[in-house]
């Protein structure tokens, strides 16, 4: 995100790239709940959590790249991982969708 | 007064990778999937509100439109309604279904 | 070393279009089959993505001020997946709109129950 | 008054507002006809018909928003620490709370405001019974009496 | 008339699938095959124009820009010999089986599905066409599976009469698209080492490359023969070559009947054509057979298609599957032609693919009049049926001499030039197989003859002839599969000057 | 090309009048009666050496379909055709007296089957042989498989794939490696049309083609002719034996095992050219072949007690007679060869007809029921005899005549080579040949006239067969003996082939 | 090396560890998920690839569609998996084949986002990055002679001006992503058949599914 | 869930903006990210979201099912339309100078956008179709008739 003092010394947006970083091992310990379950309902959670962390992501890597404007990426999977996770919701819940 | 902006984006950056890695370690760590929905669901909330914080901050520093401005707040108010929704909406349909809440002393599931 | 390095995208993309073929050959389950195609398709994609990279290069989309100094990652794959990724998802509808048929007509999804059984009804 | 909340968001997403260009004319006219065909097919979905005093309750909004943001942080942090804990020191305990707001609107606030705050879960609402099932994770959150009450005042005005 | 003269190889593509969406939404009942029956026509007239138009080119080659943007930035569609060959086939045969198909289809699907029906219809034989005439490497993709699309869809339709139908489209779905996600790995290859994404220009950038190869320092040598051998067994699937053939027995056989036909009679032929598009225009004979011996491999593989294919039809009792083996034989026949790659062998192959359409339709619509009359194709279904429908049955059994390929049929003038190629190549062996394929192809086709003419009924159901709109298409194709077989002027003279442009012999 | 559009016409008209038997059945007799006028009409255009040319049609560039008249095939043709008149006739009879089912597909096929042999005796290239070898198989089919029983089919089976098996498999093969190196600026092979001392020696003499593969050709096209039915391919003939009768007199005296020997002779002259042959010594192996044949044949045929099998392996070896004489390679060999086409084919469809008559009037099929039979039925077993003495060469039948040739060939044969091992043991076949033929006929003659009626016999009276039957009978005995006085046609005939080939 | 570089490796890695697992996992139900959570790593990925269209079109299809419709299968067909046996060796096989093949042209590819790679030095690439793409010129098609003639009616010199318009743009109104102006205008007619190939598939979920009689499993969890 | 007025809300006040948002993307395509495709698939997201949370029936009500399955044949209309049109103009098929003979190069986004708006009218008819059909019958609750006859026409 920021190519001030760090860049200097690395040619590359370190903190941002360190967040990111983060962010991703955190998907990556949420797969293994949503792989492990034990409930259907861990997996929907883990499902909702990674989907908002990838909106994170995709934020933060229109500022890594210096391309903001792509934020409606980040909008639209926000939008459509809340579709995603009702969806989902209303089958396990009622074994159905319509 | 640039690196002063620098270095809140750093902050800011390094509050919100922490919180999301709480959240995941949470959901990890807890014992059944009652008590997974606070960290998964919520610490979130915190972390986004960091992120988008640090965002904001960058798009001071490099005079990004206010297209830019208002892209991440709407991203921040649509996350912040839809995640509270998403974590109830889960949790109702859990507690429907009959699964009930882990106990102190119980075996972790 | 270096080659592992120079060609780490393709690696994986070639591991994910392992991971999918193997789930087409080796999963009885229809949905299951359809879901490795899609992972076998989405292979392709990273592929072509790929061949689209440029070092240094940035999304597609002219920048607001200045085209000329920009290097641009390549389009045209992008263009061209845009188009695999709607055709995968077609072909996937259609493939479970059969398969709940299959479900209807055999009351199973496994392709060796469904072939035990027309064995034993001698077709 | 959505219109006028649309007309915002498309003004923001787009950014097209210069007249004198063509093609930014025409970005316009859609924005517009966009708006008025999102606030026709909400009115059939039945938007803001059953909702309560919409107005008056994102008014107080304004004043609710930072208190809850600091809730959040604290609540936020206290999981956090369980989280790192060695004992995260989990007694998690069902139980249920009457609450007196009368719209819907507001008591969906009041819900996610539960849910917000980590620590508490609604897990489900009975509209008939006035009352609110929440999952906790330990016995102090009980206590969400005051945000009850910010959000019972937030829906009467004061 | 001169504007839509310019515009034929665009309109032949873009017709039907206008009118498929035209007919999606007002072909209500009788509607929808009027709307499929006037445009399968208006597409035979337009490619019979567009043939006369190549072949009255000094270069043999009409060009014509989508959107006017040159290529390699749009896409641009050439036309030749060849494909104004196979897109008369197409269309010819759409036409006429389109003509058949308004009782048959009324009999095997609701209703109420009849406009979406036609217009799945005229979707798949847009895919067809489409694939026939394009020169853009993706564009063939896209085209390849709107009509695969369309035909899942198609086949699976057979559910209503029975169940299989379903499996067989299933599989079909799954061989269909890892076949061409494989021809779309091998474009990623080739458009690595190349850049570009039209055949023309693909050819012409490979020539540098394949220069390199000699020398020290080839460049992407890997590269663009994994791109070939991936668009080889992609494509290969989808034309059903053996051993990869084994979406098509099912698919064929539990079809609603006028699908099989048009099946069997386009789909695997514009297969082979891409096959033979990939060959010998974007890769080159001398790369891929000459380099990679590719050639060798594909003998192999048709010589088995030829035998193993004409092995499991004698062993077959429900007739359709037995066609639909013996398709996978007589497509082994046009892969052989071409992978002799002499005038011989293409035009062999090229006039296969014109007979066996003829044929093969012609005898799947006959199945389809037992299908609509006595409501099966098994075996004992047939038996006796020489008297009760005299011409079906006759359309049938001559139909069947032309598998066999006897002489006068044209399937005799296929293996006359098929044989020759090879003996011409000294592929003795190869010979010997096309003409053991025809002993095998006697011996499943005369079983079923046998049950038609000597075969006893045990249920003695009055059986009528077909009906006039089934029986005129029927005896209109082996008709025409008769006359190309004694008077063969008008096939070799096509599949002719097809070999001579693609082995790029001047006019 | 009158004589092949007349029985296509004709098959038309039969179909058409399947509800009508006797207008069906007039026309079947008027299409055999116009077909041999049209046949006939010809001859005198043969005898003053002219060419009498038609091509049809292109079938495919360079490879048409066409037709010319030459003196061996116009021997063929008008066997054929003259022969078909007796055996509508007999047809008739046969059919009606039998009640046999499916009687238009039956007359349907007849001058199908007709159309095609006439198509071999004047086809002009080898190309226009073989399809027109290959609609007779097929339209004989049905003819064979007449009856429709299970036996019948299974029969039909080994017909069918016999005689196509090997036509694809070997002349098919045949036909187009020869097209294929008559192609190209230095053809290897003139031509695929018939000529006049064959169409290799160009290219042997420019070694442009190795003798070596212009065996192999010979060695296809024998084999790749089943009709000739020389073993091992000769299981068909037995088999077909489960038509009725004039069917099989059609397959073994008018059509189609002709047509087999008469491709032998037709390729032999005007493919391999007899001068090639002997100058490259390719066709030694078929005299053997042929001779072992012969022998064979008539020993199976000595054990046969069934009278349509034991005429059936007579045929075989009767068979090879023409194909040993081919394969001598002389004109007089030559002669030979084409006049036992026609000698064989008046005895044979004489003794057909009897036996048909036999089976028409009391019901019998084999040898050992007839005794006593020829009182009952006279006229049908004098025929017979006339029919058994020319098959064993014995004055003053026709088939003697031919032995005579035959024997002068190869005596010709010693002149030319020298070396006599050849015609010792052509000698030899000969004459074990002649005598085993004695030896399974005779007894059969001995049994019709000398021995007493059986008793079983005694309870069922019964005459002569139906009148067309005897006819039909007696008017190709008459034939039989009449031609070893006057056969000035065919002996000129194959004078012109003696000719041509020397 | 591109700053993404460290993104790009533990996302594949990720988008590998979810593929893998939503093929062995036993409930049908999960592997959904997986499936969805591997199609929002995959949406990541195209992100740092650059590829901001098949992000976005990435997050429609794979959150949007297809979890739709694999929920609204799983409805219809039941969620529980006959596992057989634990590794299909055959199939082992043959996938093993193709990677081998697949490595094999990899080998002398050209370098992961080499500048000089044949696809980025190709005209093409070129004039669509920079939309100097003109129409095909000369008076070989009809279309042309009447663009002509029209031009000469209008005589509007600047139409025809390389000059007047910078650097001879032909998308005067500047159409700033290029994989848009490829999609709806230089291949436009690709999206026409894609376009197409959706409204196939909408037609052939009408003829296979309208009309069915009943849930073949009525009742659920409620 | 249409009992839970977190849900109700949820979705009634989402749907506006998913729409606005979905008609920027579409409009916007030669801008930014996304275009027909990803607007169609947003819009039909809006409706399936209301339908999964308010039932399909109560859905169906508020987009007919006649109406989305006529838009998917529509939109390619409008594609194959525009290209239609540049050949009885005497241009090329989908020349998109056609639209604008006077001003080729200006015509170019307008004719993108055309197509455009064709590509999202089909992704949006074909999506609501795909929901519809899978969802069919599997609601106890809805009575609604799925007779074939009578509904797989349009406009019945
Ligand atoms: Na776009
Ligand atoms: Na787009």
């Amino acid at each position: 995100m920021s190519l001030g003092a760090t860049t200097m010394f690395f040619g590359t947006d370190i903190p941002t790239l360190v967040a990111g970083v983060v962010l991703l091992f955190s998907i990556l310990l949420m797969l293994v709940r949503a792989i492990a379950g034990p409930t259907v309902w861990d997996r929907i959670l883990a499902l909702n959590a990674i989907g908002t962390k990838s909106v994170l992501v995709v934020a933060l890597l229109g500022f890594m790249t210096k391309r903001p404007e792509f934020l409606d990426i980040a909008l639209v999977y926000a939008i459509l991982n809340f579709l995603a996770t009702i969806a989902i919701l209303k089958y396990a819940r009622k074994r159905r969708l319509g | 007064m640039d690196l002063a902006l620098e270095i809140l984006t750093w902050v800011l950056l390094a509050g919100g990778a922490f919180f999301s890695l709480t959240a995941a370690v949470g959901v990890l760590r807890f014992p059944d999937f009652y008590s997974r929905i606070h960290p998964a669901g919520k610490n979130d909330t915190l972390g986004v509100l960091l992120f988008a914080g640090a965002m904001l901050v960058e798009c001071a520093r490099y005079e990004y439109s206010w297209l830019v401005v208002g892209r991440v707040l709407l991203m921040v108010l649509f996350m912040q309604m839809a995640s509270p929704i998403a974590a109830h909406a889960i949790t109702q349909a859990a507690w429907v279904s009959g699964l009930r809440p882990w106990k102190k002393g119980e075996q972790p599931r | 070393m270096q080659i592992v390095l120079d060609y780490y995208n393709y690696w994986a993309c070639i591991l994910i279009m392992m991971i999918g073929f193997y789930g087409i050959m080796a999963k009885s389950n229809l949905v299951k089959k359809v879901i490795s195609l899609a992972i076998f398709q989405t292979g392709i994609l990273v592929f072509y993505i790929s061949t689209g990279k440029i070092d240094g290069g940035t999304g597609p989309v002219r920048v607001a001020d200045g085209a000329a100094e920009a290097v641009y990652s390549n389009p045209l794959p992008h263009a061209l997946m845009l188009t695999a990724i709607v055709v995968g998802v077609s072909t996937m509808a259609v493939a479970l709109a059969i398969i709940v048929n299959i479900r209807q007509a055999y009351g199973t999804i496994d392709e060796i129950d469904i072939e035990t059984m027309e064995h034993e009804r001698g077709e | 008054m959505l219109f006028v909340v649309l007309l915002g968001f498309w003004a923001v997403l787009s950014g097209q507002l210069d007249w004198t260009d063509t093609h930014q004319r025409y970005l316009m006219i859609c924005g517009v006809a966009s708006c008025a065909l999102a606030t026709w097919v909400a009115r059939r979905v039945g938007f803001l018909t059953d909702e309560g005093p919409v107005g008056r309750i994102l008014v107080g909004a304004l004043t609710y928003l930072p208190w809850l943001a600091w809730q959040i942080v604290v609540s936020n942090w206290d999981v956090a620490k369980r989280v790192w804990s060695r004992d995260p020191g989990l007694e998690p305990l069902v139980f249920t709370t009457q609450y007196e707001i009368k719209s819907d609107l507001g008591a969906a606030i009041f819900a996610n405001s539960i849910t917000l705050t980590p620590g508490t879960v609604t897990i489900a609402i009975d509209t008939e019974k006035k009352e609110m099932l929440v999952h906790a994770i330990h016995p102090g959150g009980q206590e969400v009496k005051a945000m009850h009450d910010r959000v019972a005042r937030m829906e009467g005005g004061k | 008339m001169e504007l839509i003269r310019h515009n034929l190889p665009a309109l032949i593509v873009v017709t039907p699938l206008v009118m498929g969406l035209l007919t999606s939404i007002i072909g209500r009942r009788g509607l929808g095959w009027w709307m499929a029956m006037a445009t399968t026509a208006a597409g035979l007239a337009m490619s019979v124009q567009l043939l006369v138009d190549v072949l009255s080119q000094g270069d043999r080659t009409v060009e014509y820009l989508m959107g006017n943007w040159p290529v390699p930035f749009g896409i641009g569609y050439s036309v030749d010999p060849l494909n104004a060959t196979v897109l008369l086939i197409v269309s010819l045969l759409s036409a006429v089986i389109t003509l058949y198909a308004r009782k048959s289809v009324a009999s095997e699907v609701p209703a109420g599905k009849l406009n979406f029906f036609y217009a799945l219809w005229l979707f798949c034989i847009t895919g067809l066409l489409g694939i026939t005439i394009t020169g853009d490497a993706f564009n063939l993709y896209v085209l390849l599976e709107i009509s695969s699309l369309s035909t899942y869809t198609l086949v699976a339709l057979g559910k209503e009469r029975n169940r299989r139908a379903l499996t067989a489209a299933v599989n079909y779905v799954v061989l269909g698209s890892i076949g061409a996600c494989f021809y779309l790995v091998g474009v990623a290859y080739l458009y690595m080492a190349t850049g570009s994404l039209n055949i023309a220009d693909i050819a012409e950038r490979l020539q540098p490359i394949y220069a390199s190869w000699g020398t020290e320092a080839p460049i992407y040598q890997k590269t663009v023969i994994t791109g070939f051998a991936f668009m080889a067994v992609g494509l290969s699937l989808k034309l059903a070559l053996f051993p990869l053939h084994g979406w098509l027995p099912n698919a064929y056989t539990y079809a609603p009947s006028s699908v099989s036909a048009l099946l069997a009679s386009t789909a695997t032929k514009v297969g082979a054509y891409a096959f033979i598009r990939v060959v010998f225009t974007l890769m080159g004979v001398g790369f891929a057979f000459g380099r990679l011996h590719t050639d060798v491999a594909l003998m192999l593989c048709s010589g088995a298609a030829i035998l193993v294919g004409s092995w499991l039809a004698i062993r077959q009792n429900n007739v359709k599957k037995l066609l639909a083996y013996s398709s996978i034989a007589q497509i082994g026949y046009i892969a052989l032609g071409f992978a002799l790659a002499n005038k011989d062998g293409i035009t062999a192959s090229v006039i296969h693919l014109f007979n066996h359409a003829l044929t093969k339709g012609g005898m799947f619509l006959a199945l389809g009049v037992v299908m609509y009359r006595v409501g099966g194709t098994r075996l004992q279904d047939l038996r006796g049926l020489g008297r009760k429908l005299p011409l079906t049955m006759g359309a049938f059994t001559a139909g069947g001499l032309g598998l066999i390929g006897v002489p006068l049929t044209s399937g005799f003038i296929s293996k006359w030039y098929l044989v020759s190629a090879c003996l011409e190549q000294g592929r003795y062996e190869l010979a010997g197989i096309v003409l053991v394929g025809s002993v095998l192809a006697l011996v499943y086709v005369w079983r079923v003859v046998e049950t038609i003419y000597f075969g006893k009924r045990e249920d003695e159901v009055t059986v009528r002839e077909a009906p006039a709109s089934m029986l005129v298409p029927t005896l209109i194709l082996v008709g025409a599969s008769i006359y190309f077989g004694v008077d063969s002027s008008f096939t070799t003279h096509l599949a002719g000057e097809a070999a001579d442009f693609l082995l790029k012999v001047k006019p | 090309m009158l004589a092949l559009g007349v029985p296509v016409i004709g098959f038309v008209l039969v179909a058409m009048s399947g509800r009508v038997p006797n207008l069906r059945e007039t026309f079947t007799l008027l299409t055999a009666l116009v077909t041999f006028a049209c046949v006939a009409a010809l001859y005198p255009a043969v005898m003053r050496g002219e060419e009498v040319r038609f091509a049809l049609l292109e079938v495919m560039p360079g490879v048409p379909l066409s037709f010319r008249v030459e003196p061996l095939g116009m021997v063929y043709a008008l066997v054929a055709t003259l022969l078909w008149i007796p055996n509508s006739l007999y047809s008739i009879g046969y059919m009606r007296a039998n009640h046999e089912k499916n009687q238009t597909r039956f007359y349907a096929c007849y001058p199908l089957a007709i159309a095609s042999a006439v198509g071999i005796a004047f086809a002009d290239n080898i190309f226009t042989m073989f399809v027109f070898y290959e609609t007779l198989t097929l339209s004989t089919f049905p003819l064979v498989t007449h009856k429709g029983t299970t036996d019948a089919m299974r029969s039909g089976r080994v017909y069918l794939g016999i005689l196509l098996t090997t036509s694809v498999c070997f002349q098919l093969f045949a036909v187009l490696w020869i097209y294929v190196l008559s192609l190209g600026s230095s053809p290897a092979v003139e031509s695929i049309n018939f000529t006049v001392g064959g169409v290799f020696r160009d290219g042997l003499a420019g070694n442009r083609i190795d003798p070596g593969i212009v065996g192999l050709l010979f060695f296809l096209y024998i084999y790749g002719i089943g009709k000739a039915a020389l073993m091992p391919v000769h299981r068909w003939l037995p088999a077909a034996m489960v038509a009725p009768t004039p069917v099989s007199a059609f397959l073994h005296a008018v059509a189609v095992v002709k047509a087999g020997v008469f491709c032998v002779i037709k390729v032999t002259v005007y493919v391999f050219g007899v001068g090639t042959m002997q100058q490259y010594g390719l066709g030694n192996w078929l005299l053997y072949m042929a001779g072992a044949t012969i022998i064979v044949a008539s020993l199976i045929a000595a054990f046969q007690d069934n009278l349509k099998k034991r005429l059936a392996y007579s045929t075989i070896s009767q068979l090879s007679y023409v194909v040993m004489a081919t394969a001598l390679l002389t004109p007089l060999s030559i002669m030979a060869a084409t006049f036992h086409i026609v000698a064989h084919a008046f005895g044979k469809i004489t003794l057909f007809f009897a036996a048909g008559s036999v089976y028409t009037a009391a019901h019998k099929t084999q040898v050992s029921q007839l005794d006593g039979i020829g009182r009952r039925m006279p006229a049908t077993m004098i025929a017979f005899t006339i029919g058994a003495l020319s098959m064993i060469g014995v004055p003053p039948a026709v088939g003697f005549i031919s032995k005579w040739y035959l024997i002068r060939g190869v005596m010709e044969r010693g002149e030319i080579s020298g070396t006599h091992l050849d015609e010792i043991f052509v000698l030899v076949v000969i004459a074990a040949s002649t005598l085993l033929n004695a030896s399974y006929f005779l007894p059969i003659i001995y049994r019709a006239f000398f021995k007493p009626l059986s008793d079983e016999d005694q309870k069922h009276p019964h005459g002569e067969a139906p009148m067309p039957i005897v006819y039909a009978l007696c008017f190709t005995a008459a034939l039989t003996l009449l031609f070893f006085f006057w056969n000035k046609p065919a002996t000129d005939l194959a004078e012109m082939v003696r000719r041509a080939v020397s | 090396m591109s700053p993404t570089i460290m993104l790009d490796v533990v996302l594949l890695a990720l988008v590998i560890i979810a593929g893998i697992a939503a093929i062995e996992v036993r409930s049908l139900f999960a592997a959904v998920m997986l499936a969805s959570i591997y199609s929002l790593l995959m949406a990541c990925f195209w992100t740092t690839m650059d590829a901001v269209d098949v992000a976005y079109t990435e997050a429609a299809v794979g959150a949007g569609i297809s979890t739709i419709l694999l929920m609204g299968a799983l409805v219809l067909t039941g969620e529980t998996e006959i596992v057989r046996r634990a590794v299909h060796w055959p199939a082992l096989g043959a996938c093993m084949l193709v990677g081998a093949l697949l490595v094999y042209g990899t080998l002398d590819m050209p370098k992961f986002g080499d500048e000089n790679a044949p696809a980025h030095v190709h005209p093409i690439y070129a004039g669509y990055t920079q939309q100097d793409v003109r129409k095909h010129p000369g008076g070989k098609s009809h279309g042309d002679n009447v663009r002509a003639e029209q031009a000469a009616e209008h005589s509007e010199p600047e139409a025809h001006d390389e000059t007047a318009h910078g650097h001879g743009d032909y998308f005067h109104g500047h159409v700033p992503n290029q994989v848009t102006s490829i999609i709806v205008s230089y291949r436009a007619f690709d999206t026409l058949f894609e376009t197409a190939v959706i409204f196939t598939a909408g037609m052939g979920l009408i003829v296979l599914l309208r009309g069915r009689r009943g849930n073949p499993l009525k009742g659920g969890l409620l | 869930m249409k009992d839970n007025p977190i849900m109700r809300l949820a979705v009634r006040w989402n749907i506006p903006f998913m729409l606005i948002f979905a008609l920027y993307t579409q409009t916007h395509g030669e801008l930014g990210p996304g275009g027909g495709f990803q607007s169609g698939v947003i819009v039909a997201a809006a409706f399936v979201l209301y339908g999964l949370v308010f039932g399909g029936a109560e859905m169906r009500r508020v987009v007919p099912r006649w109406f989305t399955d006529l838009l998917g044949a529509v939109g390619v209309l409008i594609y194959a339309g525009a290209g239609v049109y540049a050949m009885a103009m005497g241009y090329e098929f989908l020349d998109h100078a056609a639209l604008m003979p006077s001003n080729p190069g200006g015509a170019e986004p307008w004719g993108m956008t055309v197509v455009e708006y064709g590509v999202g009218i089909t992704v949006f008819g074909v999506m609501m179709t795909i929901f519809n059909e899978i969802t069919e019958g599997t609601n106890p609750e809805d009575n609604e008739p799925t007779d074939d006859s009578a509904d797989t026409e349009y406009g019945s």
